[in-house]
């Protein structure tokens, strides 16, 4: 059994539900396009990872989750945390090292969790998020409440050992997880052609007798539609889902990479399916959304990320003795 | 009091610990009904608590790892077997990267109460991939408590300690272990980490000794006393992580001399710790220098000639103290 | 593409050929009742895993390679050695742990290698053979040699992240190489139906764009055949195959595994299907073999067996020190 | 003589391997023509020997270090980079239990001439998933040599004898040395293993570092120098594995005072090992204890003012000879 593509059809969301999409979107947007500011500003410590381009996959899944299921994530995470209800303020003050950030400043960009709203985490080891994103739930299956997994990790991800051992676990237990995998075409400078053959990554669901489905990741409808019925069945006691959504990063993998090994025709191309344009184009047309509320969501989003950046900024640093602290429980 | 064995100590603590909570659940490749684990450590469990909560896994070290920590970290409390300590090996990133650090790096938001059982050391000739001793390793790693019990009544009390303990905890036991008995009583207790026991009081020199080669010191102990007049005080720590550095330094004061053994690679290991930690916090107290017993730097060798050779024993142990007395 | 099942299709191979794969089943079957009796009589260190009931599937795979073809193998090795072409009396000594052993008793039962018989050696890992022998792949397509791998290893192994990360870079990099599964259903106590929902494991091919069968494993003309043509397709550069042979081992897994989580009734049938007494009544059909010509091979190899453990018991041990030796080149 | 980067250095080394033998070839995650390693060290490689000697590869850290084994064994000779070298714990079952153990466990039939490159190290604030040092792990594997070149001149001498090694080598790079520069001559040399090097002679004590910390050993000894007048001289081992125990004893024989410098975590870490063979080889040579300057035991966190503080400098190197001197 595999999913048909949908393509957008419409389907029963509330107007709440699809402005609420569409200004989580462009949250992260902001967000990240401010991160990548402050980076050039010297502000943010270490390398960073921008989510821009892929914010249809992250706002599409979780607002088919409840506040209460679990999600996994990546380096690649602002995103992730933002679309499961994560407070900008405290995401970018960890971002910026500082002691009221989500971490204390322990993790930084690469490892953003918040328990409190069921985001589980963000793992810097590619693919190693997978065997956890599956004994959560395992968890949930053994304490019986009725919660799921979204795991979200890249194509190269799906190379990784631990992608296998996974997927084939989930399986034989019936696990109520939806494998989330991003596909941007790349990992670094490694387009997807160049280290696997098929096409399409969720093609690797049958050997695990799973469920897979290859979607456009630029659609926040497909996704969110898709995700929704791979959530439903992972309620029923139906078990897990390999959700391939097709993306693309719109900055270099990390801090000041230009990503010249990808063709320009190609960016160009991805560029003209950003998520977030067509999904305004489309709430136009349905006349969810008109050019007032449009501006006045715009204006607010980027004054959140504006309180982000002061509330960071005039955040403290951890002091260096906080580091001795966290270690053991 | 009674006598049971080291393995069926390990099984008590299991089996108590999953009757006292229901959070606590065992995952491992055929730990269950079948088979009942490679040692037969979780023998019978399966049949009480049902395949849920006695769960066989695929091959997959790294998830049956990575699955536990996950459980973990959302209210369950796993105990995950690895059959044998070499194959931790296919699981480090999972061990050492991810459950030894998303507490601290998600800034103490939660902890990972999961416990890794898993049997290290050799004796058995089944050769360079299933007898190594790899505590070192885990020592290494800031986040991971370390726990080896060389008797009966450590291995129930510290496995009780570790499945109640909110942090991952390397739960070292040895092959050659599992058969042996000794005292363990009926009620429940709990042995705390960081506790170091004096297996054996002595005067002349300090052994410190950990999992099977406590036994060998205490032989060797029993044999110096008798041949050579030498009166040795051998410690076994118990935890590595935590490490009782004070009983050690302790009973170093009050000899003078010490030799570490263990029956982990001598290059960075086990020994080297503590011998470091004598080195640093009591050398005016030593009367000589500090010698380790450990096993050769080679891989485990089949043959029995071989591996008796590279694995410490008594005599090398005897050796050791007669070079330094 | 994917192969069909031929079923036992008479194929062109010579008399010699035939016979010679017959004799070589009849040496792996009797060497493990050997060692089986040895164990008994305490002469065995350590543990084994024998290879009875499966000798098809080494006699097969090997009788499609040249000599210097490649092989690497499991803990289940011995019928992989003899296969492949080693002296009985140094894989027996090895096996009692004696210096004139392939391995000068350093490796035993699970780490036989022979490199001057293109053997690579046995890893008591549970898949950490396969990348080993997709880097051999690796290395021959480097030097331009028309050599072939073959690797083996089982069911239970096909669940580690190794299978995946080296099936998959065997595929991207068309490598000469054959991944044979040996499916014998168990993986110590685990039954297949227990670790994985699919029924043919080398329907995991298709998850990296791989070539994929599965065979009948106890019919050593089919998996010759299956194999033969895989050999082929690799030295032309069209890359490597997954074959997965079914297959069942005679005695428990291991030591004195008695083996009970295994249906009475399926282990009659499978005895039934023995693949030694199958191919002998195969080969009289075709008039290939003859009563006498059996019995006289049959007392050739016992002969030999009793030479192989007359050469190991007479043998020394190695001397301790030894045991210092080989660490480093 | 010409000065050049310890990255470039690196490059020379493989370029001129690659150019010398043909059987050398280099695999990795983006080491080739599109990104050129993540710390550039591979750059134009690719460009110059072609994808199939300059091969990038999946995210397969476990297949990586594998396929290279297997290639090694079959006459080849792989430089495998592994991005960073907190990853090469998904690949320690293939290093530890395989590339280690195959020629012993064989009977010395084959060698493993594997080389193994990557970096280790903190201080760019990227977490605790990207800056471990975990040498430790690698010298408590018998079968493994392990090089830690502190400068542009070692680490080109050293990668040249790594590559003409029958052995396996886990060739300890650091990330804050890439961009130093040193003398390094135009022409071919290597720099055997288990060579240590007098990096500042001295009589008041010995400080033996390795990596990056040398470096911050040598500014410590120049403060200690001008504002104290204390002599120190400093170590450096340049291989872990095999160890030059010689010159490091000789010198501690001659200062009689050892602090020992390590960006590892301190316990059962670099530090431990080398302390315990001076506190067994010379311990009647010192005159105050043994002392271990290391990282903290946690993990490595990801703000400035926190890792700081966890990774040695040269205040804490300086407090500590300042405590025995
Ligand atoms: C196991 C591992 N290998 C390598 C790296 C270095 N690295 C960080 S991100 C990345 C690419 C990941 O690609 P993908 O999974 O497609 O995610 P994306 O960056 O495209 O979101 C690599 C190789 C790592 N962090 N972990
Ligand atoms: C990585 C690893 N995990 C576990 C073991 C213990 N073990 C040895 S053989 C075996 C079963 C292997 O099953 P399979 O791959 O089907 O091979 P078979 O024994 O059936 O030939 C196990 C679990 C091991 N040696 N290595
Ligand atoms: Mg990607
Ligand atoms: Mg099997």
């Amino acid at each position: 059994m595999t999913y048909s593509k949908w393509g957008s059809t419409m389907i029963d969301v509330s107007r709440e539900k699809l402005v609420e999409m569409y200004r989580k979107m462009l949250e992260i947007r902001y967000f990240e396009e401010k991160v990548f500011e402050l980076y050039g500003q010297n502000l943010v410590p270490g390398t960073i990872h921008l989510y821009a381009g892929q914010e249809a996959v992250a706002v599409g899944v979780c607002s088919a989750l409840r506040k209460e299921d679990y999600i996994t994530s990546t380096h690649r995470g602002h995103g992730h945390c933002i679309a499961k209800g994560a407070d900008l303020k405290r995401v970018m003050a960890e971002i910026l090292g500082r002691k009221t950030g989500y971490c204390k400043g322990k993790g930084g960009s690469m490892h953003i969790a918040d328990f409190s709203i069921g985001m589980l985490g963000a793992t810097a080891v590619v693919g190693a998020g997978l065997p956890i994103a599956t004994g959560a739930a395992l968890s949930v299956k053994l304490q019986k409440t009725s919660q799921v997994v979204a795991c979200f990790f890249g194509d190269g991800a799906s190379n990784q050992g631990t992608f296998h051992e996974s997927l084939n676990m989930a399986a034989i237990w019936k696990l109520p997880i939806l494998f989330v995998c991003e596909n941007n075409l790349y990992a670094m400078g490694t387009s997807q052609s160049r280290v696997m053959l098929i096409e399409n990554i969720a093609d690797r669901a049958a050997a695990y007798g799973m469920v897979g489905t290859t979607i456009d990741g630029n659609d926040v409808l497909a996704v969110y539609q898709t995700a929704r019925e791979a959530v439903e069945r992972a309620r029923k006691g139906e078990g897990p889902t390999l959700i391939e959504c097709k993306t693309y990063r719109h900055k270099g993998h990390s801090r000041m990479d230009p990503a010249k090994y990808r063709p320009k025709e190609e960016v160009e191309e991805w560029l003209k399916k950003d998520p977030i344009k067509r999904f305004q184009d489309r709430l136009f047309e349905m006349n969810v959304l008109t050019e007032d509320e449009k501006g006045e969501i715009e204006r607010a989003v980027i004054a959140e990320v504006e309180e982000a950046v002061k509330f960071a900024l005039e955040s403290p640093y951890p002091s260096p003795e906080e580091a001795l602290e966290d270690v053991y429980a | 009091m009674r006598r049971i064995s080291y393995r069926d100590a390990l099984r008590e603590a299991l089996r108590e610990e999953m009757l006292r909570d229901e959070r606590v659940f065992l995952l491992g490749e055929d730990i269950g009904r079948y088979w009942g684990g490679a040692f037969k450590v979780t023998k019978g469990l399966a049949e009480e608590f049902g395949e849920e909560r006695v769960r066989d896994t695929p091959i997959s070290e790294s998830a049956i790892i990575g699955v536990a920590i996950g459980a973990a970290i959302t209210g369950m409390r796993p105990v995950a077997e690895i059959m044998f300590g070499d194959l931790t090996a296919l699981a480090m990133d999972q061990i050492a990267n991810q459950a030894a650090k998303l507490r601290y790096m998600f800034g103490g938001q939660i902890s990972v109460p999961l416990v890794i059982r898993t049997p290290f050391g050799g004796g058995v000739n089944i050769a360079a991939h299933h007898s190594q001793s790899l505590e070192a390793w885990f020592m290494h790693v800031p986040g991971l408590h370390v726990a080896a019990p060389s008797t009966p009544y450590d291995a129930k009390g510290l496995l009780k300690t570790a499945i109640r303990s909110e942090n991952p905890v390397v739960f070292c036991e040895h092959k050659l272990l599992y058969p042996v008995e000794g005292e363990v009583p009926e009620e429940d207790y709990m042995i705390p980490f960081g506790t170091a026991t004096i297996r054996r009081e002595g005067t002349d020199i300090t052994i410190v000794a950990t999992l099977y080669m406590v036994h060998k010191a205490l032989n060797a102990a029993k044999t110096l006393e008798k041949e050579e007049g030498i009166n040795v005080e051998v410690v076994d720590p118990r935890t590595l992580v935590p490490l009782d550095k004070k009983t050690i330094i302790e009973s170093v004061k009050k000899t003078g001399r010490v030799v570490v053994v263990s029956e982990d690679c001598k290059t960075a290991g086990v020994t080297a710790e503590i011998s470091a930690i004598i080195a640093e916090e009591a050398i005016d107290y030593l009367d000589a220098p500090i010698k380790r017993v450990a096993a050769m730097d080679t891989p485990i060798p089949f043959s029995p000639p071989l591996e008796n050779f590279v694995i410490p024993d008594e005599n090398r142990i005897i050796r050791a103290v007669k070079e330094i007395v």
